[in-house]
């Protein structure tokens, strides 16, 4: 038994300062993955059978120094590379349809709306996965398929129709529906998904679903109210990330110390790390008794949930996931995620 | 013993004697069950040339190895024999209860032989099986037949019959269970009611043993996560039922109209899901152990709650009879059920008549009698059609022989919208080269569910692929064919495949049989009994010619709408589906092919 | 490891027939338990020590004409009687006040809603359980505490505040409200929870539980809407029934093939035994591995939740807990009271 | 070493050095941690007979070895030393971050020795320690200086310290952590001024060890779901603070009002939960690791935003200075946490005073430079009172001197409702007599928290006594007081009892700590810890026969409300008490117990 999935952050630095994004609640300096560190997971995987290779984390993979050798390096795995999309120039494009079986690219809106947030012109970005089709159908190449990530907000949520219609434009594969989870404050409110009833978006959700019929899109969409059945699916799918700084985390959430807003509650998410993979080997650490444990429990669904708590309005232990109240660390309890109103690629 | 009960009932109905076999464990790993086992025992057993509605022919009700187990969708069971209408091999599908009770009785199979010399039905309670006179159920409808049973029997019995249409021998007569679930297509009814066969009625309390229940668990987990989360099985098919297609097909140009005139319609939301929901819907109707629940339960003009209509046959008696009218439609479909006629080869033979009409071939006088009309577009008359034809009265037991009989009698076969004589589904292949392929190599004939290719080249499942375009189609289509056979085989709905791949069918059928297929040597098995129902076919005298497409979908452009201006290119497609099928120019399997799949 | 909590169902027969019983929706006919039965019982625990043992079920056990035995053979141990409390004569009264440590009495209203719901006059039940305290006081004995449990629906809301009255006139230790599961096709739709917000519960407990403060009584309250964590009081305190038909049960709800209505949805709920106890020794069956696994299932919550599934309105699964989607036969991903709308004693 | 730190701070003002020593886990298993350990240790290094506010005095910062780890309400931590108000050994508790922070810094306890030449604080980062000089914070209020040292120290250091009141040595003055949490009672501020220490800022990174950590999540989730689900700890705390009490304490007619002369008001709900929830509330203000949240944060009328009071301090404030103003208690709420006043001390010494000037011992000339009157029911003059008291401004200055001493001072002590000269909390014991035998009793005199009888007296929690009775009552007082001095030395907070009872604790304090407690012994070990205290008091000269009530509540029949006519009936009680004490009827622990309990 051992890990069947690996996230790498290349880097969680970016290009972009887009308004949602989890880098805007970071005290931390944005670091760039150590090259010895790469070469250090390639050791460790490279006569591994894992289901999926994702160079993504919470920077940009493109705009790391290491994206060409980690591109070579795992091309012999299913490679997922999630991107925002703006700065693959021909050489990587090329590589890219060469090695990468999937490209996630973050698309939040039209033109305006992209700009708005992500302050770049979402045509460049068209273009490039335009490119991308052209490269593939030249090379007579199934792969990679392009997937289109949309995070809803109340802000960008007009535009929800048309980037299914961009989507058929550039012939992607798939289009996720993710729920913006708020780091700022002023992104607080801005959620779509509630905890009783969502008539607007279930109502919404039906009308894009049949669109997406309709267009022949392969829509994957968020939940949208609070539900009970909880699935972590880094857990679930035997993940691991290895973050920029060489620590092996659980999950995206737990790979850097952010600000969350959970339905408007401030909390604020620490890192949790079970180990360095430069002081131990993957499987040491995936095979931890800690990092055991603590799957075990999430898989179970062993821990409270925050979300629905009568107390949540005072506890002391939802400002943190430090400790909850049956004294687990750190602490899924109030993990949008496992709810799946935010989905990771 | 996992998943498979073990047991085969065989019943001579000539001798109405019955016995009990063991199932050959090492066959059912080669072809798995249901639908891929019972093509072996039934071309190891039958003459292909045999005359279907002769005492000769045989009559295979049959699971899969995950029917009846707690596996989502796990309800299906079969029906194989040698088609009235096709000349081919048939294997028609169907859900609702029947199936898992079956397996619970602790039948894989039951095997019928000869004919009986009187109705007689057949009752299973476990291991006590009867075979007993029908003659008081004989010429009763299906829910009539289903009522009587049930209150002989208890409300834990399931039934499965035919109506009045089998028992007339109609060739597009279906088999029926649970009141309104259909083996529907190849007149698989009409070879039951040739045996004298009413019904079966059938209790089981036998558990099935599983392999290893907690990765059964696990992967019921897993599998039912994925139908939940997919946009197709976990809300289009719930909230809509199949007729959320209706609009969709019809928006993509392929929505057949008027028997195939026509590809598009304004008028089709009048006939789609959403409006059904709005209307008529009074809840959803599940088969057992689904989450997904697409079978609808509506409530009639007269205020009767029944079964509702498929997307097929929405279309059947809508659009292709230029009927927009939601209450009609829903009660063709409950006439349909309740005569036991399939729907997608009755509406669209109404829909041929309504055209041979139209062009003069049939006369006013023909059908005075009756005393409905054969005009495009009158609901009351398709309503009227379906219990004549059910019935087999005036000119409805000419229709009773489907629309490529009918045609033909007219000298004009080439109005018959069939493949093999059995009418096409709902879906003009015209904008969709990749479905006509399938349509023509289809092993019962005109069939949209032996390789779904809507499912790619129109709602993107798994992917999106360019439903004009010739590349890869022939690859797809085998693919597709293979999976389904191993699916139907299993005894688990086909839209499970919305969500699903070849490696999950892999992990639930390992689960719960032990097995330990891949999905290359799952998909082989696919490969296999597409194949061997080929060679029945063959051998049965179909000729490779045959998997052809009628002349106005190869050579009529679509007059308008979003497909306007195409024609299917079927000639382009066939050498090369035949090819990567491993079968030779002709069509015929090689015998490398042959060997290489071990038949 | 063995279990720690025993639930003895001396009969499931009743003198009376409450508007909202369980026993409505039976098929079976209702039994006593045999002699032999209760006698192996006690054999088996009567070196264990238990933290309570419960004469109760779904019968009336001052019906049953064991329940001397029974009170007498179980008289060191914790002992709880759940009762209508209208067959306590002066021989029993006596003998609960000397052996007994707690007596649960339900009382679903005032006068006239207790007579029309239960058919017999409260008067009488009061004066038994006034009389229990007389005889308290004589004996200067602590036990038995008296519990008042209230079945809350839409039919007897209105007088939840008396009862606490009523509880305070019999000097009860506690008062227990819990939601009906409704039984029959009449009061399917009298049920007071919510799967979302339920502003007219929240409302009313708020004050009912002041009121309590005032009153100075122990009042439970029920669950009042859907929240996440589920939690099977039976499991959590390691109990088993012993159902009067002999045969092991793991609660109440699968002890008894009965309809329920949840959330309006009609459901065929069929009994599930994990063994007899003339065949098998207690522990031997709590020990078995189909019983084992199923604790730790509904322990672990790896069950689905039918609630607030989407697809609840037409899944097939859902109609009986014979199996659900996950392949788990018995289900509980269904039951009303992991979700704390109902309360067992 | 698993839940304690194993470490102790001692520091040596006097010298301006420390050193760190080992804790004495035998020691520590004997008498838990917090209140009990530190009690001990107090009593084994100091005379009892010192004088409290001398150099000689030592003052203890416990942790119990459940503060800062992960159970619920494990944030609190302890003041003891020699109380200048009763002359008793004190016992402060307080929650806040504070406790959790130094046990997180490796400390278990800070002990205090003589007297720091110049204002000093002391600033723990884990084994970093110094004693800094305070001259700069000397004199400002609580939040400036924890704001000073925040910004010195970082947002996540935590902040003990005096206030002004401490300071000047006003025997009713606090200690306070995190801006509004008080180790309030008996006056342990000024024993902190008296050394002139002004703080304590600590930042701790080290973790705690649990003994069983799978353990601790399972009894962590099984005692917080009985918090959740109890009706006072899952519901009226967390929905109404301590405030839920005002009006259920008031129509039992023990809510004193004007100086205890009347016993209920009209007036309550002018100052009760539900309406401070209402107008003032922003939020609610939790101690570390605590669900509950019972603490209040609100907006003052000048729209500040701070702590809000508890049911004590609306109380003290409200009915028993006759002010039913909210706004106005909240105000000297918000004074008192600044000052660093005792609120329950501080309120009724407003009201001792109102009613000497009501009785004419106070005349306005003493009262007239301060400019605030002394009448009952003058909210401004009470907001005015707090802040000359906290400065010891004019009459202010007699007032920190606490109620008995001002009573004391015009020749009527006994119009100081306190016991022990400690000021009584915001019950009448005339209708709850167990709960005035436990005022009575209390080691630190006038309290309600170290048996809080009020629980089953009138909220029937574990169950409903008879609050007119005397049945019983010594016992309960006796296990009231036994667990209390448990769960204060656990460090846990004591409302964690209105949902569990000692099997829990026993759970909790094993897991963490790997110790082998049984409900016996743990009790066992609040008895030791309740006669050691006991023992400490005798010995410090404080008669048995101060184990009184004042002379009005034994009396003066309640006049008017729910309890009229009821006393309290001390002298039936006390004999039953020592006698279940196993103490000597004059009070003194019986060699045998002595011996028993092991001390």
């Amino acid at each position: 038994m051992s890990f069947k999935k690996l996230y790498i952050e290349l880097t969680d630095k970016c290009n972009l300062n887009c308004k949602m994004c989890y880098r805007r609640s970071w005290a931390e300096k944005p670091k760039d993955m150590e090259k010895k560190v790469l070469y250090k997971i390639n050791s460790e995987v490279v006569n591994k059978k894992l289901n999926e290779i994702v160079l993504g984390g919470i920077g940009e993979p493109t705009y790391s120094p290491l994206i060409y050798d980690a591109i070579s390096l795992f091309s012999s795995f299913n490679l997922t590379i999630t991107t925002n999309g703006t700065l693959l120039d021909d050489k990587l494009k090329s590589l890219i349809v060469d090695n990468v079986n999937k490209i996630v690219v973050s698309i939040d809106g039209l033109e305006d709306k992209y700009k708005d947030i992500r302050g770049f012109n979402l045509k460049e970005v068209l273009e490039n996965l335009k490119d991308i089709y052209l490269i593939k159908r030249k090379n007579n190449k199934e792969y990679p398929h392009v997937v289109i990530q949309f995070v809803a907000s109340k802000d960008n949520i007009e535009d929800i129709f048309s980037v299914l219609d961009i989507a058929e434009t550039v012939s992607a594969y798939q289009v996720i529906i993710s729920n913006v989870i708020p780091q700022t404050e002023d992104y607080k409110d801005k959620i779509l998904y509630t905890r009783y009833e969502n008539k607007f978006l279930k109502d919404l959700f039906e009308r894009l679903r049949i669109h997406s019929f309709r267009k022949g899109i392969n829509l994957t969409l968020p939940n949208i109210e609070l539900k009970t059945e909880r699935y972590c699916n880094f857990i679930e799918e035997e993940a691991v990330v290895v973050g920029s700084d060489g620590y092996v985390y659980p999950c995206y959430r737990f790979s850097h110390t952010t600000t969350e807003y959970v339905f408007g509650r401030k909390k604020k998410v620490f890192k949790h790390s079970f180990g360095n993979i430069l002081e131990k080997s993957l499987d040491d650490i995936y095979e931890s008794n800690e990092y055991k444990n603590f799957r075990a429990r999430v898989y179970n669904n062993r821990y409270p949930s925050c979300l629905d708590c009568d107390l949540v309005d005072g506890c002391d232990f939802v400002r943190t996931p430090e400790y909850d109240c049956y004294a687990i660390k750190p602490s899924c309890a109030d993990c949008l995620w496992s709810r799946r109103f935010a989905i990771c690629p | 013993m996992f998943g498979y009960a073990g047991k085969i009932l065989r019943v001579n109905l000539t001798e109405r004697k019955f016995k009990f076999e063991d199932l050959n464990l090492e066959l059912a790993k080669k072809y798995i069950g249901g639908r891929g086992l019972a093509s072996k025992i039934f071309m190891d057993e039958v003459d292909p040339n045999v005359e279907p509605l002769s005492p000769e022919n045989k009559l295979i009700i049959a699971t899969g190895p995950l029917t009846g187990t707690p596996v989502p969708t796990g309800g299906r069971y079969m029906v194989i024999t040698k088609s009235p209408l096709t000349g081919t091999i048939a294997c028609s599908n169907s859900g609702g209860y029947f199936g898992a009770e079956l397996k619970a009785a602790g039948l894989d199979m039951i095997i019928f032989e000869g004919k009986a010399e009187s109705p007689v039905y057949v009752a299973i309670e476990d291991d006590k099986v009867e075979i007993r006179d029908a003659s008081h159920l004989w010429g009763k409808l299906v829910s009539e037949t289903t009522d009587e049973l049930k209150k002989e029997y208890g409300d834990k019995s399931k039934v499965l019959c035919i109506g009045p249409a089998g028992e007339k021998l109609s060739r597009i007569a279906a088999v029926m269970n649970d009141y309104d679930r259909a083996a529907g297509r190849s007149g698989v009814g009409a070879v039951m009611g040739s045996k004298n066969v009413k019904a079966i009625v059938v209790k089981g309390s036998k558990g099935i043993k599983l392999y290893d229940k907690e990765k059964v668990r696990e992967v019921a987990r897993n599998k039912t996560k994925m139908l939940r989360e997919n946009g197709v099985t976990g809300e289009g098919l719930p909230t809509y039922g199949t007729a959320v297609l209706v609009n969709i097909i019809n928006e993509h140009g392929i929505f057949p109209v008027a028997n195939f005139q026509r590809a598009y319609t304004e008028h089709a939301d009048k006939i789609s899901g959403e409006t059904m929901t709005r209307e008529i819907l009074v809840r959803k109707n599940p088969c057992y152990g689904c989450p997904i629940a697409c079978g609808r339960w509506i409530r009639l003009k007269d205020g009767r709650e029944v079964g509702g209509p498929e997307y097929e046959t929405l279309w059947a008696f809508g659009a292709d009879c230029e009927v927009y009218d939601i209450n009609a439609i829903a009660e063709a479909n409950y006439w349909c059920n309740e005569y036991g006629l399939d729907t997608i080869s009755t509406g669209p033979t109404i829909a041929a008549a309504m055209e041979l009409y139209e062009k003069g071939y049939i006369k006013d006088d023909e059908i005075e009698k009756d005393g409905y009309s054969l005009k495009f577009g009158d609901a009351e008359a398709v309503v009227g059609w379906v219990k004549k034809i059910g019935a087999r009265e005036g000119f409805g037991d000419k229709m009773a022989e489907g629309s490529y009989r009918l045609c033909e009698s007219y000298g004009v076969p080439e109005l018959s919208m069939s493949v093999k004589k059995q009418e096409l589904p709902a879906y003009d292949p015209r904008g969709a080269q990749g479905h006509g392929l399938e349509y023509a190599t289809s092993n019962r004939g005109g069939c949209h569910v032996r390789g779904y290719m809507i499912s790619p080249e129109i709602l993107g499942i798994p992917q999106k692929l360019d439903r004009f375009s010739l590349e890869g189609k022939a690859e797809w289509v085998k693919t597709f064919q293979d999976l389904t056979a191993v699916i139907d085989s299993l005894g688990l709905c086909l839209f499970t495949s919305f969500a699903l791949g070849a490696q999950d069918y892999v992990d639930l059928v390992n689960a719960v049989c032990g097995t330990d297929y891949t999905a290359e040597t799952l998909l082989e098995v696919g490969s296999r009994i597409y194949t061997l129902e080929r060679l029945f076919n063959l051998k049965a005298g179909i000729d490779p010619k045959e998997d052809k497409l009628p002349k106005r979908l190869l050579e009529e452009p679509i007059p308008e709408g979003p497909s306007k201006g195409h024609v299917h290119k079927l000639s382009e497609l066939l050498p090369k589906y035949y090819d990567v099928r491993g079968w030779d120019d002709n069509g015929y399997p090689t015998k490398e092919t042959l060997q290489k799949l071990g038949i």
